[in-house]
């Protein structure tokens, strides 16, 4: 296991302790567990606040969006593992300004059931919870409601966080998360697999010129295992799909992400939005914003996801907006 | 009758076999999920034996000790099969709330309790390939066989013998819920780990 | 070779395309050649212009800092190779605001004398460059003018594009980058290889339970092959080489970078963080600024540098000074 | 007497000999530098083919068309070694600047020059373990041969002779300047890439 780190055990405890020095202007924590991110200048008193959470293993996703524009809170889990309920709770708490409390995450079995409890005991502290799942990866799942969540979430993060920094009300603040998420969608590809610290060996395994398209952030397997194509051709196909899903035609407007899973360098992932800032400029669709980079990754899996996120005129205001976190700055 | 003494010794029988079962479970988990159950869970099974350290007197309250079992539980391990087990835990404590003493038909609702928790909190039908497909047979074979007033022993050795036949029938079946159900049809033919970790877990605490 | 691309021969100008494309608000490019990366406003009138650049490979170096506070141009070379010295000429032509051009690069040899040829063309063409070498590379040279440039060029970047921002003249700026990079040191450590496109193989081999401390940004072998350590004690170690090549005492202020080399995760980028924080708090060394994270790569090589830079009123001023580039914002 | 036409074809055969070595020039240059010497040296090769392609007539200028080809292999292998070859070609146009016939003394110049040219440049000395350890005794031979009336092939053995024997005397030295000296004492004992370029390319221009 080629990584660096000191005991396994401490992979996250040390990861968050030594991000929470090295951004202790921006960030804090709650209830003294490190697991618990809050903004530091949390409660942002009369806004509604956002929070998420998730497993490790994924930055900037979860806890990199937490700040100004962006989310309030973050309750970090071990390396592809929800935190607890508890964790949840204690973030909540500590972010509420009195306007309520919106999650926004994905959706996987055990995030979705832990969530559910903190909602439930956050409720009983008269503290108002509104839940949106993320669920924008298109190939994952037939019915759009069983998908799981993936790097389209950062988008849902930047308008609803956007929105509550505006004033927005807790309904507000929910309905622009739900019709954001409405209009994104996902599709990944990998060509490696990762390393979870504890468990010390590849997630799977894969040959050395094949690729998995539809692959999963935490090695679930995709659609299918065929031999490596050329990346016009990875970029045709994640395209079509996710515009049979949503569609799109001449004079929409849409932001892009290609967004690398960890090993995938910065270049490659720029050959990849060539062919899609192409085919769609084509078609007649106008590029907002692009966003080329690593935005939700699986440690060091090599591959990456497309997402595009169809705009309306006030969507696209709130992407534009101004955010500033340690992972993403917008001016 | 059993007391919160036989709870303890059971829940630390859980916690040891946790442990052992490591390797295969994260192993499972990999050809369908996302290859972390065993992780999950020997943290869950430290916790229960970090939980069972202290000594228990034969008075005390069963019900308040399953529950506070269950918080120890998803704290150490969050993860879906944690917060079932969790959540199991809990309401059994629910169940057995004031208890000192349980008899075999209050045995039979606490495993019942068990399961319809599990149901409501991860909403999987029977058929959807989950730890249900060997959990909700077994439950229903042991308040059946107590209810035919068998001995306990023999309600134990039916209830194992009915998670085994669930486990083994959900081998055919395609993953409905949870990562697995990403997998789509490739789950076919493979063992569904929740399944195999209900069969040892019930081994485990009626041996 | 897993990479997602084309025809590896096309892989520097499909990047370069895509590249610009995403960013069309921000870089053009001159000559008709999109190897000549300039600012969208290039030039600026009246002020001093920066340029820099290399070889492809190393995203967001080079040609990712060009942008307000940061560089004016970059000349771009393929993958690991330098970009000729008619392809920097162009970029100077271009970029040149009629006060002069400082050239801020890394002392590889073909680049130096490509940006040599390039400066006495310029200066026939009546356009004022001086030349301030990159040499932060503790560990390549015991002799300090021979050391290569590494990650603490982007601190170089970052101050002298500052200084010009403010109206330096081509002295002061000048005068900075030399005082910014006579206080920065940097030392670096990989785990593995990266392929070069149109090579097809690994640059090198290591054993999968090795390390190898001092390595270069291009696979270049480093000062000792050995087992991996624990994260503590690699951190440990390049401080302690840092600080003996740059004597660091209580009271002083440091700048601290922690850069990923492609691979290696933010999560393990920030266990390192921790503990260079740790040690240098415990001397009574002030962190005026934290960078974690990717700031100059070897495309999908896993290892990680540690920079250290020793600031003083004005250099730690212009360190805060806003800038904003299509990979480096700050507010 | 040599016209631009054998002219022409040296460059033709010293660009087919830079496709040939490419991946002996990558694997030597990975050893102790960063394994790309045969790439843009194979870069610079086909630019040389192509540059070559055109006819050209016996009283074209040799200067001119020495000059250009160093133009051209700069913008196709803009490396250390490309720069210094382009250097070496430039440096060579500017020595045979309006000549259309070169005799036997000329040609020593003009490989006098290519080799200043390239000192100049790179500012590495005899002993720094760099193409000049075989290129600086390969043009004291051969001007020597000629000085002293010896036929032009068997100046051109003593060339070729003389830089073999550089190249491998540079063999335990240790590199001094470039990429490779930030190896140290590992590139002991090792063949400098440069050094090997040069012997091959001298006997591909002289055969
Ligand atoms: N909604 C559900 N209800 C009941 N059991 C479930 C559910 N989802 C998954 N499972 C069971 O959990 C097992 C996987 O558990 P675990 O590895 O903890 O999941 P994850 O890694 O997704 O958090 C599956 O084998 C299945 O038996
Ligand atoms: N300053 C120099 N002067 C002369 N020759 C040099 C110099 N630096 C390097 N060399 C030669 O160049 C060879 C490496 O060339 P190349 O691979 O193009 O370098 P790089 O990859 O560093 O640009 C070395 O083997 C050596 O012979
Ligand atoms: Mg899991
Ligand atoms: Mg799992
Ligand atoms: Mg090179
Ligand atoms: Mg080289």
């Amino acid at each position: 296991m080629k990584k660096i780190l000191n005991d396994p055990k401490n992979f996250v405890p040390e990861m968050l302790d030594g991000l929470l020095k090295a951004h202790a202007d921006q960030l804090s924590y709650a209830g003294g567990d490190v697991h618990c991110i809050v903004r530091a200048d949390a409660p942002v008193q009369g806004k509604v606040a956002l929070a998420t959470g998730g497993g490790s293993g994924h930055l900037p996703v979860f806890l990199g969006y937490v700040g100004k524009g962006m989310l309030d809170g973050c309750a970090v889990g071990d390396v592809f593992q929800s935190p607890s309920a508890e964790q949840m709770l204690e973030v909540t708490r500590r972010i509420h300004g009195g306007k309520g409390v919106v999650y926004i995450y994905g959706n996987y079995g055990g995030d979705v059931m832990n969530f559910d409890m903190a909602a439930e005991m956050a409720s009983m502290e008269d503290i108002e919870v509104r839940t949106v799942l993320v669920k924008d990866d298109v190939v994952s799942n037939k019915d759009p409601e069983k998908r799981r969540g993936v790097a389209g979430m950062v988008f849902a993060f930047k308008c609803a966080g956007a929105k509550a920094d505006q004033g927005g009300s807790l309904d507000e603040v929910e309905a622009i998360a739900r019709r954001a998420l409405a209009n994104i969608r996902t599709m990944g590809m990998a060509l490696t697999p990762c390393i979870v610290p504890q468990v010390g060996k590849p997630t799977f395994t894969i040959g050395e010129d094949e690729m998995e398209m539809g692959m999963g952030i935490h090695g679930e397997p995709g659609i299918s295992r065929e031999s490596l194509k050329p990346a016009n051709e990875i970029a045709e196909r994640m395209l079509k799909t996710i515009r049979e899903d949503l569609p799109t035609a001449s004079g929409d407007r849409v932001a892009v992400m290609v967004n690398g899973l960890g090993a995938t360098p910065p270049e490659e992932l720029y050959i990849v939005y060539r062919r899609v800032h192409d085919l769609l400029t084509a078609d007649g669709i106008k590029i907002h914003r692009a966003y080329v980079g690593e935005f939700a990754t699986s440690m060091e899996m090599a591959g990456c996801s497309l997402t595009l996120f169809k705009l309306d005129d006030e969507l696209a205001a709130l992407l534009d907006y101004p955010a500033r976190t340690p992972f993403f700055v917008q001016v | 009758m059993f007391t919160v003494v036989h709870v303890r010794e059971a829940l630390r029988r859980a916690g040891e076999k946790l442990l052992d079962l490591r390797d295969r479970l994260n192993e499972l988990d990999a050809a369908m999920g996302d290859g972390d159950l065993g992780l999950s869970m020997s943290k869950g099974g430290e916790a229960l034996i970090e939980y069972t350290e202290p000594e228990v007197s034969p008075g005390d309250d069963i019900g308040k000790y399953l529950s506070t079992a269950g918080i120890a539980f998803n704290r150490a391990a969050p993860s879906t099969m944690g917060t079932l087990l969790a959540t199991a835990l809990m309401r059994m404590g629910k169940e057995a709330k004031g208890a000192t003493h349980l008899d075999a038909p209050a045995l039979a609702r606490l495993i019942e309790a068990a399961t319809t928790g599990i149901q409501e909190r991860g909403k999987a039908k029977l058929g959807d390939k989950t730890i249900l497909d060997a959990l909700i047979p077994a439950s229903q074979a042991f308040s059946a066989a107590i209810q035919q007033g068998q001995p306990l022993q023999q309600a134990a050795r039916a209830m194992v013998e009915a998670a085994r036949q669930g486990r083994d029938a959900a081998i055919p079946l395609r993953s409905n819920v949870g990562r697995a159900s990403w997998v789509g049809e490739r789950t076919e033919g493979k063992l569904d780990p929740g399944t195999v970790l209900c069969v040892e877990l019930l081994e485990a605490l009626t041996s």
